[in-house]
């Protein structure tokens, strides 16, 4: 399969997530200048201080050309995955639901966390059962997921929750311990941890690789039907 | 030209920073009057930020040479070879004047402008390590301020371009109260063809100047202001604070390699201290050709800049580049897709002058030689503080009445603001971005990072070090410590060191004593350097580091860069495996002066340091990187701050394991002696031959009959240190 | 040109971590009194056609979801 | 109690990277004709004693070094 990474000026994981995709298949950059997604299988948003995060994070990325592909390509089903800033600019841009706040420690935090999936009732999750632990590190300044209370409740019912920061392990304040959520058709996810940081056993844990397996593995049966 | 009268420029040369008899060579050299845009030029080019006139022939003693040195000092950064056609380029660098200032932008700057320092060089910016200073944490509500905004200024630049932080360090003491030091390094890394020069060549070629728009920032800023003691009537020394672009300079990085990866440039430099004064002239001299600048052509961020402004903004992320004609045009399309503004602002010529114009105006027409060679070098004028001289620092306050067990001890040790976890401060800076870090912070004494995703390649280990207490103690042989605890740093995870950079940070070099500590220390890092066979390949000197209450403790600190064979056996610090036998590899006869736990019961800052058998350590290095590499270790640890006990102690904390040793007689739990010896672990067969003293296991940490304390509250002491504080 | 200020505060009922920390920093510096701070985001900037401010606000200056603007005033620029 | 409100901007003359990048961001969005943008805080606050709130703002609320401010408008509140 392929994936298409966005670098839009001030990307920062870009390279790091093309490489953790090349583990599963093949991994290209979409400049994020362009209107051509190269008929990729899945596009991720990457993480990083695209626009320097001035303004608002997410604010400005969210209009660059590529991301109305990006748009176009979600609402005919495509498989998108925002991490951290990528999360960001997807619910920006109205693509998930929700928006990011500031840590409540109001400090940046790069920290090993442990990850609870939720559902894996999805095609980022589908490799995972549910109540698996991922370490998987974050590292944010804003990262406190926030939705109005009945948004939560609606969010929970439909299973949109995918992974949840572990007992003790919320670094950001986020509600409901909110690590990832999907979109209600289930082909958009974003999360604030680094699954991307967490798939070479040899710089550290490998919690994010079911991630990617999942996204592959979906893309593969869907490619049969 | 606007010739000012001797008389206004007498005292404008002042105000400047000039003596009289510098100047007077001036206008011997000029044969007239300097203008006004000259004499700003000429004063900053003639500070000692620019011209180390009280260094230079001091760092002449310097060994610089080595087989692995691929560029040395004088270029942007320093440069080793690491085989597979890459180069490693590095440089610490102080921003310690502008972070007493401000010590966010202050500290965010620093770290910005020695990112720019080594993609000038043609490397790709890998990671950053910070070396910072401040007084007491404890007793200082400002030192708490500095540390808290320094941190996130530091973390704010790193983070957001997408550099790793992968090391550092940070000591206490209340000689720095009045003057923080926050040095920050930055590595990188580079194809060997793709590493460039700043030296400009090719009289007809254009000069451009890339990158931000150019503000009032730093007018006679950084550089009159390093070069004169902080303290009361400091304000009118206050340049406009700089602020930090990350996001700029992000930009301005991948322009710049993609740049360098067209084959686009002839020469690039980057815009520091002194601004365009200083790039353009070192570009200059270092051809051997002129440049005529037009100073109406650089773009403002606001109206009505003068020429002396333009030459001497220090507005950050900036570049010059030196482009042949018919290439000038590819050059701005490069930039422009990086959203990044060029302006070809001025050519190269034959003339060996700069020349500065305005419009039809001439504002300044200046030999190169001028600006960058015949500043006065001084000679300093030491003498060692005899016995009878009041001693230059007071001692520490005691926090330890004596009398304590030595568990108790142990426990005070670990908490205390030097050795306790700087987890509180490294969890506010990402060391994983790029993917390459296999050792981080807290994993083992230096970082490890990985040349690329093949596993089969080698990778490099970096670690960063400068006690300044032990060489207030004892300048010679603590600046030696320095460097030996580093090249330690290394062989723990088996790396072996290719070379190395420093920043010497000092009081006034005016004054005897401070002279005295200055030139031992050089003395005591060179000497290192021959013994363990390690090139400087760079650094940096920040002097007048100076209040009224006297200056701050002598502080060379040292940043190590190594290269291990093979990645997946780099080594770890924490004891793992129940049952693994512990030893002690390297002569050990460490001695109270200068300990951390001296500090804690108040003596007074005296030497000597324990002598330093060369050999010896050399040996034991070889020994524990080569049991490293061969994969038989568990763990290894230098035994530095904190003595043999607090290594022990780190060893079981980072594994949540206990042990039980007994220690050689005479080994003394607190005492030091950095940079000679190391524990290890292993599988007891790994480890035969060595001085084994125990096992891992258990709960506690047991030595002999003097203590037993359980890892549990060794762990709460050593994390409770720092946090309250951060 | 009019010179126009757009002040943008988090929605009430939003936790605001910044407001608390300026409200536990005040009394430590002997400023006591001091009630329900917010911080917010300012914008200053000139428009030709302040008309279009509103759709500017929605659209890129603020998210609906977590703030509330206020077109504050606007002056005529030369 | 006094409601007040502090605007904070980045000094003149000084770097503004953030009024820098919406300035950059809307034209492209279709908002032409917009010129010098600053992007800075609000501070709102209820104060028992108006009267300190230059102090305030000097010691705590802003940096005078880089930031100007300005006690916009303080009205009385129950
Ligand atoms: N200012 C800092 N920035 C980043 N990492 C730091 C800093 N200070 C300490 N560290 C990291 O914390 C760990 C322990 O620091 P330290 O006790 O100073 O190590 P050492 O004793 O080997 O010099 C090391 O991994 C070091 O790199
Ligand atoms: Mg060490």
């Amino acid at each position: 399969m392929k994936f298409g990474v966005i670098r839009f000026p001030g990307s920062c994981d870009e390279v790091d997530a093309q490489l953790a995709c090349q583990r599963v298949g093949e991994a290209v950059i979409l400049w994020h200048g362009d209107r051509d997604l190269q008929g990729v299988d899945a596009v991720v948003v990457p993480g990083g201080f695209s626009y320097g995060d001035y303004l608002r994070v997410g604010a400005i990325a969210r209009f660059a050309p590529v991301m109305e592909e990006v748009a176009r390509f979600a609402r005919a089903g495509g498989i998108v995955l925002g991490i951290c800033n990528g999360f960001q600019v997807l619910c920006e841009a109205g693509l998930l639901p929700g928006a990011l706040l500031p840590n409540t420690s109001l400090k940046f935090i790069f920290r090993q966390v442990q990850l609870e999936v939720v559902s894996a009732a999805s095609p980022f999750t589908g490799a995972c059962a549910a109540g698996d632990r991922l370490s998987i590190p974050v590292k944010h300044t804003t990262g406190r997921f926030y939705a109005p209370a009945d948004q939560l409740d609606a969010l929970e019912a439909n299973d949109q929750v995918l992974l949840r920061y572990a007992a003790g392990h919320n670094p950001n304040g986020s509600l409901r311990d909110i690590a990832g959520v999907c979109n209600e058709a289930r082909n958009v996810f974003g999360l604030m941890p680094h699954p991307e940081h967490a798939v070479d056993p040899f710089t550290g844990p490998t919690g994010g690789l079911p991630i990617f397996e999942s996204i592959r593995a979906h893309v593969a049966e869907h490619a049969l039907v | 030209m606007a010739h000012a009268t001797p008389a206004q420029a007498t005292a404008r040369h002042r105000e400047l920073g000039l003596t009289d008899s510098e100047y007077r060579l001036i206008v011997d050299g000029l044969r007239r009057e300097p203008s006004d845009t000259e004499l700003a030029m000429l004063s900053l080019m003639w500070s000692e930020h620019c011209a180390y006139k009280h260094s230079k022939k001091l760092l002449r003693r310097l060994p610089t040479e080595g087989r692995h040195v691929l560029m040395g000092p004088g270029e942007n950064a320093g440069v080793v070879d690491v085989g597979g056609g890459l180069g490693v380029a590095f440089k610490v660098e102080s921003h310690n004047h502008p972070s007493a200032v401000e010590p966010f932008q202050g500290a965010a700057t620093g770290v910005g402008g020695i990112l720019r320092d080594v993609f000038a060089v043609g490397a790709r910016p890998i990671a950053v390590l910070d070396s910072l200073r401040f007084g007491e944490i404890a007793e200082s509500e400002r030192s708490r301020y500095l540390l808290d905004r320094a941190v996130a200024g530091i973390g704010h630049y790193g983070n957001s371009i997408g550099v790793p932080t992968v090391g550092g360090e940070i000591y206490f003491e209340s000689s720095y109260e009045q003057n923080c030091l926050v040095n920050a390094m930055c590595l990188g890394l580079a194809p060997h063809e793709r590493l460039i020069r700043a030296a400009a060549a090719g009289p007809g070629n254009v000069l451009v100047l890339f990158g931000a728009l150019t503000g009032r920032d730093g007018i006679g800023g950084a550089s009159v202001l390093a070069s004169a003691e902080l303290g009361d009537g400091d304000e009118a020394k206050r340049p406009s604070v700089q602020i930090g672009d990350p996001f700029a300079e992000k930009k301005l990085l991948e322009c710049c390699l993609e740049l360098l990866d067209s084959d686009l440039l002839v020469s690039l430099q980057d815009l520091g201290a002194a601004g365009l004064t200083s790039s353009a002239s070192e570009m200059a001299a270092k051809g051997g050709v002129g440049l005529d600048i037009d100073c109406s052509r650089v773009p403002l961020r606001e109206a009505g800049l003068e020429p002396f402004e333009i030459m001497v903004s220090e507005s950050q992320e900036r570049m010059l580049c030196v482009v042949e004609p018919d290439r000038v045009d590819a050059v701005i399309a490069v930039c422009e897709r990086w959203e990044t503004l060029a302006t070809p602002i001025g050519t190269v010529n034959d003339s060996g002058r700069l020349r500065v114009l305005s419009g039809g105006e001439v504002a300044a027409d200046l030999p190169v030689g001028i600006l960058v060679d015949d500043c006065p070098l001084y000679d300093l004028q030491p003498a060692e503080p005899g016995p009878t001289d009041a001693a230059l620092y007071p001692p520490p306050t005691a926090v330890l009445r004596g009398g304590e067990s030595p568990a108790e001890t142990l426990v005070a040790l670990l908490g205390s603001a030097n050795i306790a976890s700087r987890r509180p401060v490294f969890e506010q800076y990402d060391p994983v971005v790029q993917s390459r870090t296999v050792r981080r912070p807290d994993d083992a004494d230096a970082a490890v990072l990985s040349l690329g995703p093949d596993p089969t390649l080698p990778a490099i280990a970096v670690s960063i070090d400068g006690n300044g207490r032990r060489v207030a103690c004892d300048p010679r042989r603590g600046a030696a410590e320095a460097v030996y605890e580093c090249a330690a740093n290394l062989a723990c995870v088996g790396a072996a060191p290719l070379g190395l950079t420093n920043c010497l940070n000092f009081g006034n070099p005016e004054k005897p004593h401070v002279a005295w500590q200055l030139v031992e220390a050089v003395e005591g890092i060179a000497t290192a350097c021959r013994e363990l066979d390690v090139p400087v390949v760079g650094g940096n000197v920040s002097l007048y580091n100076e209040a009224p209450t006297g200056p701050i403790f002598p502080t060379p600190v040292i940043g190590m860069v190594g290269r291990l064979p093979d990645p997946t056996r780099a080594g770890r610090l924490a004891f793992e495996t129940d049952g693994d036998a512990i030893a002690i590899i390297g002569g050990f006869a460490p001695a109270r002066a200068g300990s951390e736990l001296a500090k804690l019961c108040g003596e007074a800052i005296a030497g000597p340091l324990p002598a330093l058998d060369g050999a010896a350590a050399r040996e034991a290095h070889a020994t524990v990187r080569a049991l490293v590499n061969s994969g038989a270790l568990r763990s290894a640890h230098d035994i530095a701050e904190g003595g043999v006990a607090v290594a022990l102690a780190e060893c079981c904390i980072a594994g949540g394991v206990g042990a039980t040793v007994e220690l050689p007689a005479g080994v003394d739990l607190f005492a030091e002696a950095p940079g000679r010896a190391f524990i290890v672990s292993g599988p007891e067969a790994a480890l035969t031959g060595q001085t084994v003293i125990g096992r891992v296991g258990g709960e506690a940490l047991a030595i002999g009959s003097e203590l037993r304390v359980a890892i549990a509250e060794l762990e709460a002491a050593r994390s409770g240190g720092l946090a309250p504080f951060v | 040109m009019m010179r126009a200020r757009v002040l943008v505060k988090p929605k009430a009922g939003i936790l605001d971590p910044q407001g608390q920390a300026v409200e536990r920093a005040l009394p430590a510096l002997g400023f006591t009194g001091v009630r329900n701070v917010h911080v917010g985001r300012l914008i200053e900037l000139d428009v030709e056609d302040p008309g279009r401010l509103p759709e500017m606000c929605q659209r890129l200056l603020t998210n609906p979801l977590i703030e509330d603007y206020e077109i504050l005033e606007t002056e005529s620029v030369r």
